[in-house]
Order: structure tokens, then C-alpha cells, then sequence
């Protein structure tokens, strides 16, 4: 009853059953003709033996459907690698001692919530005194001076900022990812940072609810954080990034 | 305080006809024996497992006996008396049955008294051994603490006891207070129970003893971990039904779907074969600290749940009276019933409230067992999962003692691995958020819910008295309960119900009887 | 707007975004690697930028995913043929009519859930006096001799009644379908019939939450239906296959 | 009868103090106007369209005036002199402004008197244009009848206006009595309104007129397909509160977000600027019939639902009395609130009963607006589904005007098609099932949930006679609600609000407080 690590299949009530449950709308009025075009769908995703347990009229010539079926793929969990800022993170006590330590002087952490996004909640989180789950946010750090920008920044503003107070670091949030309208916004900071000619004085770093780290380096960050963030996390990458390359540039 | 403004006066009236049918059970019961009783004394003193052809031994030895003709005496006498004659041990005379290597009529006839002897001290063996488990269940629930009601019950049913496992520690870790483990389509129409570890059921798993064994291992282990004591249920049904209960009572089973009329309606299990075996399966789950659930929620399946309800509740009052004629204590008698309004009945909410509440109210101290819907549940897992939100709902507004929850894929199979999660934690999230609504609100005087109450609970009663007038074979016979006729000798499994003999003998039941306070439990009644 | 009936795709809330949602389990524990594992499986799927919006540890070393991504397959609508036993069907008085001036007899139709199930409610609604969704039942159709045999009937006894009886149908009933169970059973009575040389005389008739038409004449049924079904469309089916047999063997 | 014992005299002391509050922001309000306010006198008087670069001409004409330091005055009389002047119509006297052909005050000036004829003249047009509305959105309602409450109320936020039409018709076939364009993100920080239908938003659509038609004669159409008659909702919040109130009112919308302090609080929008452009949004919406629905439910999406009860019931006190100024209804006042209960607390649907049913008794006339679980939705779809069936329950329970309903992907994207389907079955299967369980149930006198409400109730009586003490303004600057400072002059569009000059005219105002019976509607009061 192992799972074969190297060919990870679903698991419904059976070893390796491949039990997957799927939902879906299509653009056809509801009858048999709908539910054989949704089996077809599934067949073509790899599942064998769909069954469309639920079909429902929207409306408008559309129709809801819900499936389950078998899926035949196969996952080889031995090769996957997944890319993390970093796998461990510091203590508040820690993180303070270490910037004393390593760097000698107070660090400078821009925040903000940029473009037409309002949704400081995650940004505060990170950046607050009192912080989120537990967690002090930057503010509350002795070794850090940090300044939180709020909603709805323009990244004209916020670089602005970031070179009247010589920051070290930039903290961007995005929430609002509908028709992917972040991509743009994130990656017209990292141009204006290189037009300034200061992107590699700076640690750039963004996060929200569906940033990942992965996409962050795509765009030319230096990190990406995702649902549940806490502060220690983000400012041990923070210093950390900020000691690696003092230590490269030495 | 009733919430209902039910009358005292129906209640008493519902509950009187309802003893007097239980009494009239018990007259026919007291007189009678079945294959699967007899099978059962073998086990408790000390027979199992299977012969060359897998059948198991407590049948081969009770065909040998049946077959000269000698079963009206009980199957004890015989059985001691080789062991005497012998100086093996029962499961060693089985064998021997078996093998075909001993005739237990063909030996000699130790005296009565010394046969009496040594077979109550097997009995008494038993009746330890099934103590010890009390204890042991006792003393875990002592050092964890129990859990708040409604517990949380969810299923098992894979077919294949070692994936039953994976998928039962996963549901205590996932908050699960009771597994129930089902059992595969089929079994109950069984007249043996299957022996050993078992891979192959549909639809459910094999009740074995090896597999309330190991599931009970399993429990008692992820249990520990959590520190929560984990309940673990099986089906007290079918023809076996004194078999199981044995057997659970040895293997510490917690919780045994086992309703007096449940097999007749649902299963054509002739009706004085149940009756008969209900009895002795239910003395046994009084005295294993068992806590029975009854099936009432399958009238539900069939029966429309408004038209219908007061069938319910005059079932419960059966299922109660004839539970206290076998010893079993208010609080082990998990009446069953079910939210199965159709969905969209205007105020199906409030009928479904007024029905819960009621049964809360006339079996105070009864954890009630509350049944998820089914009937009304679709591939619609969406609108599924909202169906059970307002089920725990009514369960947590209504004090009900066992929550059997829901599955969003009820109309589809029997539940994945994260299906129970996901269950679980509605359930949760409801009752924690509204853990004193039942103390908070109350139901307007004369309001639909409270008049809805008192009218099933009119009904009930006029049904007993009507069920009290003709005799509940009778009622049987006329389809009463859940539009099923059955005949007074169709169905199945008549052929194994005998009537005592005069020299009938069972020091398992007045062991059971002296130990439930039971008439017949003084030496020599039986 | 309209959709590309050669090329539908799922619609969440644009044309052709294909947006569908998934669940499982996947024997991992829960952490990054389960989620990227889930990417990984739906990506094989054909899902581009699958999303894993929950991750839940289900103990024992398993975790539940939710994902949303977009299906890059597409169903040609237009190649979309539906088998079904019949698309119309006849009403109450015209089935009795039908079979009085087209076979000019009663019909005996035989019922029964067979195997070990025990799910009578689907048969009796097709069977039964009083019907079900306000359509009456086989035993009320004065043309039609109905007999329900219930539940947990063996294919042996049902055999031995279709002989008995003369059997013009039989219909059988199946719900429990866990680990295929109901497939053997099925087939096993198609055998029993054959072997005593009846098929042929016979209209053989399944049905189910889960049985199809498909599925039915693989088995080596006449027809299979499913949810939902109604009494008349059953009855249809066997009187029009009745008299086609009669015309052919004529 | 008060189902939780509130004392009267505690109600009576929150409302009397937030009369004086209102009355004070009165006495700001009725020295000023806002380039918000001028451009939205003027679309009533029939200018529309852009310039060649795409402003709206009610910008570029405020401009002009702005430019030449005219503004005070009003941007109506130079207009309608232009207007007889030339002899041409509001629109064409517009775009000669637009196209530099004109400049207001370089041509000779009408006598005082003429220009408040023809003035008065075009300003009763435009409220006749209203009026119609209002009779025909009357005339539909009677011919269909309205559905019962809560309304079931649904976003639409493709981005798209075509593809939110698609998805609007279908939730109006799925039972939705309620459509809102949600609109995109940062359209409440644009001086303007955009223009023609649009095709590009994010998270929403914009709001425009030619969307608001587009969509109203989709719902129109579907409506009398399915003699139903569907209400559109849109945003009037932002720096274009009245504007937008303007175009909603000639497009018949029926529903309309219109908060007299969200922007402040939660768009960083200047407080002066916000609380003249919502009095008189606020009049235009009463004039139009429309629904207002305010914004309280946004404090509990930062801050905690249990320790700021009191704020989101004080605000529904300001809101009251700011509406009741600019001449709504009760009927119209669309009060806000939302079950954002932490869903780990015990007891947490007590609270929240408490809570709701608290708006319920102080405001018995009021359409309450519900608002779902949003901060503590997760990506757990399944849970959230069941979280809003909770929810779906309290709105029933309490008696609530409009329910917005919960979708389960809350914290994922904006709705699907068929999760409206998903949301709204779920809906009307909680309420048709537990339709008349609000006049059931009752509350235990002195039990958790009167406690709660009569508690909630001090507090903010309390909070109220302290925001009293110190002024609105000064209020708002100490962080009171939202835990959101804001000063006096900060924030956005502070630029865009003047004080009247002695000779500002402003006829729509005269008239609006004619109809709705405000002081200031006597010729020659403004
Ligand atoms: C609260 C809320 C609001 C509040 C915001 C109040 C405020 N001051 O923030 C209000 C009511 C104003 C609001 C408005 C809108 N919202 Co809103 N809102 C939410 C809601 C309910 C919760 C968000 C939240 O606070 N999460 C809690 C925080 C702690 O989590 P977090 O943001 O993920 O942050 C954590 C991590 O991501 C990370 N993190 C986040 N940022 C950063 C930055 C850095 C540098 C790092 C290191 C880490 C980090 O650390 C944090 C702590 O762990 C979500 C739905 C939901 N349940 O998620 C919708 C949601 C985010 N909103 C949404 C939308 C569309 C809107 C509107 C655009 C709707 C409209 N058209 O009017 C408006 C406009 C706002 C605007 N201009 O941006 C959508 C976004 C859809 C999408 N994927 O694009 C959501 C998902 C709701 C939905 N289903 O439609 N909203
Ligand atoms: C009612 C019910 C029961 C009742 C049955 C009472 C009775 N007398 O029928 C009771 C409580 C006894 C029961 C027991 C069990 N049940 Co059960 N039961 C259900 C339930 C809730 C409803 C089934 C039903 O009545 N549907 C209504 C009828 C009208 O629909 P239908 O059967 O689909 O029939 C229609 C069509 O399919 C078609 N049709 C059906 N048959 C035929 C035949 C022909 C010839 C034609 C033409 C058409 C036709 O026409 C009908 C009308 O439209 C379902 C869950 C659900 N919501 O669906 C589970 C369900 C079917 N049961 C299930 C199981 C596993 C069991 C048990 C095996 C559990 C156990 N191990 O103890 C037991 C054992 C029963 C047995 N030996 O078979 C599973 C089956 C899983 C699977 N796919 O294999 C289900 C899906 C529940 C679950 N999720 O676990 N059950
Ligand atoms: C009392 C009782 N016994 C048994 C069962 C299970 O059926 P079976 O007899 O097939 O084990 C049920 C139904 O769930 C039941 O309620
Ligand atoms: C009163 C009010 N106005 C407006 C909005 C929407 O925000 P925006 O200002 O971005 O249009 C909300 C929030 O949903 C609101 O409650």
C-alpha cells in the first residue's frame, strides 16, 4: 500500500485509482450532446472512463458539468525540485542581531501596494507593528527602517521614494491578478529601477496571494512570496540577499 | 422543559403500547433459538475458524448437531460434554467435528451437573473477557476524555480492509469521533460469518473478526497519538446478527448498527428469525458497553420523509422497548432517523427541526443517531455539500448524539479519502459555530414546528395502539413500516429458528440475563 | 460571442478560456512538492497555468488539491452523435394502443434487481402501480402484464421465471457499481440466456444511475438506461423492438 | 415586538446623536460644490460625449469655467446664456467649448432672469426623464410582482461589458433578482467618467453610460422573458459619485452602492469632497427611485468582526441620517453589513445572529444589504460553499433585504458562470426551506445573542455621542472607522471642491429638494 514514488498517481479510496473529480461550463445547450463533449474533454485529459455525475442548464446556451474519472498520468515525485527564497528563515532576535553583525547599520524597506491594487491587508501583514499570525511585521524590527506606502502606488512614486530614502529593499504587493493585469505593472518597476540604473542596489521583492517565487525571478525579481507569508520569512531573504552580495561585490 | 409543548399524557400512551408490543416479542422470543444463537455460544465459548472448505466451524458443528436432529436442547450440552469427555479444548472439539473425527452424540453423556459446571465456567470466561474490553474502553475514554456531542461518524468502505485502514486513521486525524466500517452488498443474506483478513467486498468489507481486529489496532493506535478515543462501528444485521455482536464485544467494538426490524423491512429476513436474534445479539451489546444504532432512516429511503415520519418515531418506541427487554441502557440506544425532507418543500427545514427536536424530547437520554440525506442527494456535489451544511446544522440545534455526516458524493460511490475531510470539517466548522444555539433559541408556542411535533407525535402513538391491537407480526404482515409486507414464514432464514426444548440449555444467556438484571437470569430459568 | 461549435472549449467567464477546476488526493505529504506534483499532473493534463489554490494534509501521508487551470483541448461539437435507445416516445393510451394493434396480445414483462442489490426503488419506479415524477408504472399499463421480482434476485431465478412466464422483456436493474460489480452480474445473465437459446425471443433491458445505452449494447443488452429515466420510454423501446423483430423475422 | 429586548431609549440616543452629526456635515456640505457636482448638472442639462482626445465634454466645460475662475458661481448660468445666446443646445454649446470655438464668458450675458427660465426649463426635463424611469421600472414591478425577500443579489465582472451581458442573462435565468457590474479596479480614483461601451476592465467593468443601457435592456429583455423583473446595480462611489448617479438614474438602474464615508475610508479620497458629491448623489438616487446599498460590510474586511460590531452599526446610524437628509427613504436605504465572522470562534453564528437581527430591529423599514464571507474565504472552494450556506441562513433568519451571495471561489477570481449557478441554487434552496423560520424561532431573554445585540447596541450608541463631541471630521482624522486616519485636506480631489459664491445657481438642486421635500427647495433658496 506504498505510493511508487516515481509514478505518483491520484488517490481516491485505491492506491494509484487516479480518482479525479472535475467541474467545468460549456458553451452548448444542456442535453446528451453537452455530456458527450464533456466526456470527450476528460478522455482527451487523460482520464479514462469519465462519468458526468451532474449536468445543469445556465442558461444562455451554456451548461455546467461535473465529472469524475481515472486519470492515466503519472507524476515522478523523486525529480521534483521546488524553488523556495530559502528554506529556513531567522527569529526576530536573530534577524536583528545578524543585520548588526553583517551589515552594521539600520536597512531601509520600502512597501507598498502598487498600480490601481488597494489591498494593503497583505502588505500590512508583512510591514505593521503588529504584524499577522503571531508574526511582528518590519516596522517592529530595531535594526530596520521600514516605510509602508499603502494602496494604489504608482511605481513612478514609489521608485521616487525609494531614492529620496536610499532604500535597500522594495517590498511590492499585488492582489488583483484578474487578466493577468500585475504582469505588466510588476515588470514596469524592475525598467524603471534599470533606467535609474539602481535595480542591483536594491533587494526587489513582491508577493500576494498568487505570486509565486517562480514567477517572480521570470519577471526580474529577486523573490516572490505567496499565501501565508510571514515577516521573519521576507526579512531573512531580505538580509541574507543583502550579506550575499556585499560578500559577492567584495 | 419541552420546547414543543409535547403532551406528557401521548407520550406515555405511545410508550405503554409500545412496551406491550415488546412484551408480546418477548413471550414469542423466550421460546425459541436459532442456528445463529447457538453459533454463537460456540464462539463466546471459545470456537473459531474455518474448516478445509472455508466454512466456519461454529456452522459445521451446529449442522453435525442439526443434522441428528438434537438442536431444540442447544448446542451446548453436547459441545461441554466432549470437551469433558475429550479434555480438549472447545476450539479442538470443533475441529475434530470438522475433521470428521468426532461425533459429538456418538460419546459419552458426562452428568448434568458437571456438564452445567465446566459450560458456566466457559460462559464465564466470555462474559470476562467482553468485561475487560469494557473496562479497557472505559479507561481509555477516562485518560483522553470524551468528545462533545454530536459525535463525528463517518464511513469506511473500500472493500479491502488494509486500504479501509489507511482511510480510517486519515479520518481520526481529520476529526472523525466514530468509523464505521461497511459492510460489503451481500453479507447480511450470509447465514456464516466469513472468516480472516479480508480484500474483496463491494460496495463495503466483509465484517470478519480478523477485520475488527485489525481496524481496532489501528484505531487504538492513531488514537493514542491523538489522544481522542475513536469509536469503531460495524453492522449487527443480517442473519448473523448474534454472531457479530459476539464478535464485536471480543474485538471491542464501540458502536453496532443492529435494529429490530431493520433486516425483516430491508432484507426479507423472515420476520421471527430476526426477532429472535435480535434479542440475544442486543444482550450481548448491553454487556459489551455497546452503543446500537437503529435503522429508522431507511424508511426514509423509500417512504417520503413527511408522510412518513410518524412511522419513525412509533419505530423507535419499538426499537427502545424492545432494547430495554434486552438489558440494553438508555444510553446505549442510538435511535435512528434521518434528514430526508425533499428539498424543496417550502419550510422542509422547519419539519425536519420539529422531527429532530422530537425525538430529542421523548428519549432524553438516548444518543440519537442522525442520518445524513441520501434520497435527496445528487451529482450535484455542490449543492450536496449545502444539503448537509443545514443537516448538521439542525443536528448541532437539536442536541442529537451522533452525527452520521454527509457525503457531497452520496449519489455517486462511497466516499474518497479527502471527501470525509471535507465533510469532516463542515461539520465542524458547524457545530463549533453554533455550539449553543439549541440553548439560545426557542420555538414559538403553537408555530408551525411545535404543532408539526405534536401532530407525528399523535400519529405515533395512534399507530402503536393500532400496531398493540393486531400484534406486530401482523403489522408486519400488513406493511406498516416503510410500505414493506412480510409474511409471518417468507423471507429468509427461517429455516434456522427452532423452538426450544425443554432441555434447552444456554449458560451464555443466564449469565447475560443475571449480569443485564434481566428475568431469567436466576440459575435454571432458562 | 458565439462559440466555435468545431472548437468548444470550456467557458468560465470569457469565450474560450477554458477554465475548469479539479480536485484529488495525492499520496504525499502536504507541503510544495504535493503541490507541484499537482501542477505537474494537471499540466499533463492540458492545463496551462494551473493554479493550486488549496492544499490540505489528510494525514497519513496523503493531501487533497484544489486547482483551476485552462484546458488547452477542444471538442468538435459538430461530430457529436448521441446513442440513445429511441429519441421519442410514445405516451400511455398510444403504447396500449401500439400493442394492441401492432401485436395483438398482452406483453409479459419481467423486472428485477438482481445480484446482491438491493436498490428496488429505480425498478419500482419503472415497474410499480404509482409510478414516479407523475408517470404511472408497467403494472398499470392494461396491455402490459408486469411482474417485479424486488431486489437480490439470482440470474438463475430470474431465468427460470422468464421461463415460466413466457417472457416477452426482462429489465434489469442495477445501482451498486463499486469495483465494477455490476458487470459480471450483467453479463452473466446475457450467458444463462444464451445458453438455454432465449435471447433471441427476448427484449433485454438494464438500467441505472450509472448504466448508459453504450455500455448497455456492449453487454449485449437491447438498451440500457440511466437517471432519470421514465416508464413510457421504456415501454416504447420494447414494443418498437418487438414489432421490429416481428417485421424482420416475418 | 423586539425579538432581542433592545431599550428603546439606547436606540433613541445613537439616533439622536447621529442626527447631529449629520445635521453638522449638513451645514459643511451646503457652502460647497465639486467639479463632480457641476459636471453632473450639467449631463442632466444634456451634455454627453468626448473630445477629440477623448475627455468627456463635462469635464472640458469645467474646465474651461474652472480656467477662467468661474466656478463658484456655477457652472449653469454661463452654459444656458451660451445656450440662448447661440440658440444652440446644451450638447452643441459643449462641443464648441470642446473644440476652442467658444469661450462662456467672452459672449454677451442674458438677463438674470431669462437664464433661470430656460434653465428651470432643462433642469424639469431632466427630472421628467427621471420620472419616466421611476414610473416604468413602477409599471414593471406591478406587472410581474416582486420577489420575495432577501433579494437574491449576484455580481457580474468579466471586464467585458458584452461577455458580463452573457453572464448577467444567465444569472437572471438562474434566479438572480439582482445584477451589479462590479467595476474595475481604480475607476473610483478617475475624475471622469469614461465613455461608450467598453470591452477592457480588470476585476470589473467600467461603469459607463453605454454599459449601463447595454446591460439595462439586456435585463429588460430577460426580465420579460421571464416575467421577472430584474434589478441592475452599479457603483455611485469614487470622485464621480454624482455623475454617476445621473447616468444611473437615466438608465433606470435600480441599485446602486452610494456610501456617504467608504470612499473616504477606503479609497483615500478627500473627506470635504466626499461628503458634498454623496449628498447630493444621494438626492438624484432618491428622485430615481433607486436603492441605496452602503459600504459598512468594508470595515470587517480589515477589521475584526467581533471587537468592531459597534463601528459597522454606528456608520449604519451616520449613513441613515445623511441619507434621510438628502431626502431618501427608509425604503431606499440599503443599510450595510456582512457575516465576517471568524469561522474558528465558538459561538460565532450566535454573534453573528445577534448582529444582523440587531440592523433588522433598529431599521424595520430598510432593505438591509447582507454581505457574504470574504476575508475568511479560502481556496478551500468546498468549505467556502458552506460557509455562505451559513450565512444564507442568518439573512433568512433575520428578515434581510438583500442578500449578495457568497461564491465559493471568493478568494480565487471573480465569479464564473456557473458559480453563480452553484450560489444561487444554494441560496434558494436555505430560503425556501427555512422561509418562515424567523417568525419560529425566538431568542432566549438574557441568552448570548440578546446580550450581544443589546452590547453592540451601548457601544455604539456610545461611539456615536463621542463622534458627536468631536465633529465627523475630527473623527474620521482619530481613525475611528476602519482603524483608517484621514485629515482634512489629504487624500484625493480635495482640488475639486469650492465654495459656492453668493451668485452660485444651481437650478437641479432647487428642483431635487422641491420633489424630495428638503429645506433649500423654495425658489431663490440655493
Ligand atoms: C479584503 C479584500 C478587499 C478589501 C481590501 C481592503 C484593504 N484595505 O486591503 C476591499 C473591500 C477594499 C476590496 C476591494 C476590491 N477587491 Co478585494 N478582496 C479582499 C479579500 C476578501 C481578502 C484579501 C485579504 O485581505 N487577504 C488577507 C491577506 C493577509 O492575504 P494576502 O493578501 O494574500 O497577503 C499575504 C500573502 O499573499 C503575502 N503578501 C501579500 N502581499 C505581499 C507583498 C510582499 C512583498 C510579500 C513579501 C508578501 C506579500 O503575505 C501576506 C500575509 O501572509 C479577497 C478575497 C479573499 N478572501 O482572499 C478579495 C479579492 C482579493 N478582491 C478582489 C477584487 C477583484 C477586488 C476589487 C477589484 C473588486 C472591484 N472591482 O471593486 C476591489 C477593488 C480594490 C482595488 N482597487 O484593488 C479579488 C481579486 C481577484 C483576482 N484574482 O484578481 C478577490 C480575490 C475577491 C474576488 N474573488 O473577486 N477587496
Ligand atoms: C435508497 C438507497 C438505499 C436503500 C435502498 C432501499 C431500496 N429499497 O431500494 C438502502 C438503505 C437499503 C441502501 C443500502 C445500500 N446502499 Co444504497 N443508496 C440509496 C440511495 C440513497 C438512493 C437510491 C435511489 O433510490 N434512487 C432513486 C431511484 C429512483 O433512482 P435510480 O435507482 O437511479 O433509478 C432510476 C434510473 O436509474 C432508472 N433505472 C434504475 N433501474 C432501472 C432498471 C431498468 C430496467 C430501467 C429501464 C431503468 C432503471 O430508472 C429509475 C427512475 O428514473 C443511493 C444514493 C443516491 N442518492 O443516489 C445509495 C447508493 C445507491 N447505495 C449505495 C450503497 C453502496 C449501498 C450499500 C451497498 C451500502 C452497504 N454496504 O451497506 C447498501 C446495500 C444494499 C444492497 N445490498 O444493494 C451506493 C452505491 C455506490 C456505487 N456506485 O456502487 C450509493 C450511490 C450511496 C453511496 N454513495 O455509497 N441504499
Ligand atoms: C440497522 C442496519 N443494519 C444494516 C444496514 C446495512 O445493510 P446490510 O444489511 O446490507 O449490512 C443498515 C443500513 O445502512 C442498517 O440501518
Ligand atoms: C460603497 C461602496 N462603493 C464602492 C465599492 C467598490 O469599490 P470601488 O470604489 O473600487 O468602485 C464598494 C466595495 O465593494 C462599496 O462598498
Amino acid at each position: 500500500m506504498k505510493p511508487d514514488l516515481a509514478r505518483i498517481r491520484p488517490y481516491g479510496d485505491a492506491m494509484d485509482d487516479g480518482i479525479v473529480q472535475l467541474s467545468f461550463s460549456l458553451p452548448l445547450p444542456c442535453g446528451e450532446e453537452a455530456k458527450e463533449a464533456a466526456r470527450q474533454l476528460a478522455a482527451q485529459m487523460g482520464l479514462s472512463e469519465p462519468q458526468v455525475v451532474h449536468a445543469q442548464d445556465l442558461g444562455e446556451g451554456f451548461t455546467f458539468l461535473v465529472l469524475y474519472g481515472n486519470s492515466r498520468h503519472t507524476v515522478d515525485a523523486t525529480k521534483i525540485r521546488v524553488v523556495k527564497p530559502s528554506t529556513e528563515h531567522m527569529g526576530f532576535d536573530e534577524i536583528n542581531q545578524f543585520i548588526r553583525d553583517k551589515i552594521g547599520r539600520t536597512i531601509v524597506v520600502l512597501g507598498a501596494c502598487t498600480g490601481t491594487d488597494a489591498h494593503t491587508v497583505g502588505i500590512d501583514a508583512i510591514m505593521n507593528m503588529k504584524g499577522y499570525a503571531g508574526e511582528y511585521g518590519l516596522e517592529r524590527y530595531p535594526m530596520i527602517e521600514a516605510h509602508n506606502l499603502g494602496a494604489q502606488v504608482d511605481n513612478e512614486d514609489l521608485l521616487a521614494k525609494a531614492i529620496e530614502l536610499n532604500a535597500d529593499a522594495i517590498l511590492v504587493s499585488q492582489v488583483v491578478t484578474q487578466k493577468d493585469v500585475h504582469l505588466p505593472n510588476l515588470t514596469r518597476l524592475v525598467d524603471l529601477l534599470e533606467a535609474e540604473g539602481i535595480r542591483s542596489k536594491v533587494v526587489l521583492v513582491c508577493g500576494g496571494p498568487r505570486i509565486s517565487h517562480e514567477l517572480a525571478l521570470e519577471l526580474g525579481y529577486d523573490a516572490g512570496f505567496g499565501p501565508g507569508t510571514l515577516a521573519p520569512e521576507v526579512a531573512t531573504f531580505i538580509v541574507q540577499e543583502m550579506v550575499e552580495r556585499m560578500r559577492k561585490t567584495v | 422543559m419541552s420546547k414543543l409543548q409535547l403532551d406528557p399524557e401521548v407520550i406515555a400512551r405511545a410508550r405503554r403500547a409500545a412496551a406491550a408490543i415488546a412484551d408480546e416479542a418477548a413471550r414469542f422470543i423466550e421460546k425459541r433459538s436459532t442456528v445463529a444463537i447457538e453459533r454463537t455460544v460456540l464462539r463466546l465459548l471459545g470456537l473459531d475458524g474455518v474448516d478445509a472448505d472455508g466454512v466456519p466451524l461454529p456452522n459445521v458443528v451446529i449442522e453435525h448437531v442439526q443434522a441428528q436432529g438434537r438442536l431444540a436442547e442447544g448446542v451446548v450440552r453436547p459441545v461441554v460434554n466432549a470437551v469433558l469427555q475429550t479434555g480438549w479444548s472447545v476450539q479442538t472439539v470443533g475441529e475434530a467435528v470438522a475433521a470428521g473425527n468426532l461425533n459429538l452424540f456418538a460419546i459419552e453423556q458426562a452428568p448434568e451437573k458437571e456438564i452445567r459446571t465446566r459450560a458456566e465456567e466457559l460462559a464465564r470466561e466470555a462474559l470476562n473477557r467482553i468485561r475487560r474490553n469494557r473496562e479497557r474502553r472505559d479507561e481509555l475514554l477516562a485518560a483522553y476524555g470524551d468528545q462533545p456531542k454530536p459525535y463525528v461518524y463517518v464511513i469506511v468502505a473500500t472493500g479491502n480492509i488494509y486500504e479501509d485502514v489507511v482511510q480510517a486513521r486519515a479520518a481520526a486525524r481529520q476529526g472523525a469521533d466514530i468509523i464505521a466500517v461497511i459492510r460489503s452488498t451481500g453479507q447480511s443474506l450470509l447465514d456464516y460469518v466469513p472468516f480472516g483478513p479480508t480484500t474483496e467486498g463491494f460496495g463495503g468489507t466483509f465484517a470478519t473478526q480478523a477485520n475488527f481486529q485489525i481496524m481496532r489496532q489501528a484505531l487504538d493506535q492513531v488514537g493514542a497519538e491523538l489522544g481522542r478515543y475513536i469509536r469503531l462501528c460495524n453492522y449487527c444485521s443480517g442473519l448473523c446478527m448474534p454472531e457479530i455482536a459476539a464478535m464485536g464485544a471480543f474485538e471491542r467494538l464501540d458502536v453496532m448498527l443492529n435494529d429490530a426490524l431493520y433486516g425483516i423491512l430491508f432484507r426479507d429476513i423472515n420476520m421471527q428469525r430476526t426477532l429472535v436474534d435480535q434479542n440475544f445479539s442486543r444482550m450481548i451489546n448491553a454487556c459489551a458497553g455497546v452503543i446500537i444504532n437503529t435503522g429508522e432512516d431507511n424508511y426514509l429511503t423509500t417512504a417520503d420523509a413527511v408522510e412518513a415520519a410518524h412511522t419513525v418515531l412509533a419505530s423507535q418506541f419499538i426499537n427502545e422497548q424492545l432494547a430495554l427487554s434486552a438489558g440494553l441502557k438508555e444510553e446505549q440506544m442510538g435511535l435512528g432517523h434521518a434528514f430526508e425532507m425533499n428539498p424543496e418543500i417550502e419550510d422542509g427545514f422547519l419539519l425536519e427541526i420539529a422531527q429532530a427536536q422530537l425525538a430529542r424530547e421523548i428519549f432524553p437520554n438516548a444518543p440519537l443517531k442522525y442520518m445524513p440525506p441520501t434520497k435527496h442527494m445528487t451529482g450535484n456535489i455542490f449543492r450536496g455539500h449545502v444539503q448537509d451544511t443545514l443537516f448538521n446544522l439542525a443536528g448541532i440545534m437539536t442536541g442529537q448524539g451522533i452525527q452520521l455526516l454527509g457525503m457531497m458524493t452520496e449519489a455517486i460511490h462511497t466516499p474518497l479519502i479527502h471527501e470525509r475531510q471535507l465533510a469532516i470539517e463542515a461539520a465542524r466548522y458547524v457545530f463549533n459555530n453554533a455550539r449553543h444555539l439549541a440553548g439560545e433559541i426557542e420555538f414559538k408556542a403553537d408555530g408551525m414546528i411545535a404543532r408539526r411535533a405534536q401532530q407525528v407525535l399523535e400519529q405515533a402513538a395512534d399507530l402503536l395502539e393500532e400496531i398493540e391491537a393486531i400484534g406486530l407480526f401482523q403489522a408486519l404482515s400488513k406493511g406498516i413500516f416503510a410500505d414493506v409486507k412480510r409474511s409471518m414464514t417468507g423471507g429468509k432464514g427461517l429455516d434456522g429458528v427452532f423452538e426450544r426444548a425443554d432441555t434447552y440449555f444456554n449458560p451464555i444467556e443466564t449469565l447475560l440475563r443475571q449480569e443485564l438484571n434481566l428475568p431469567g437470569g436466576k440459575e435454571g430459568d432458562a
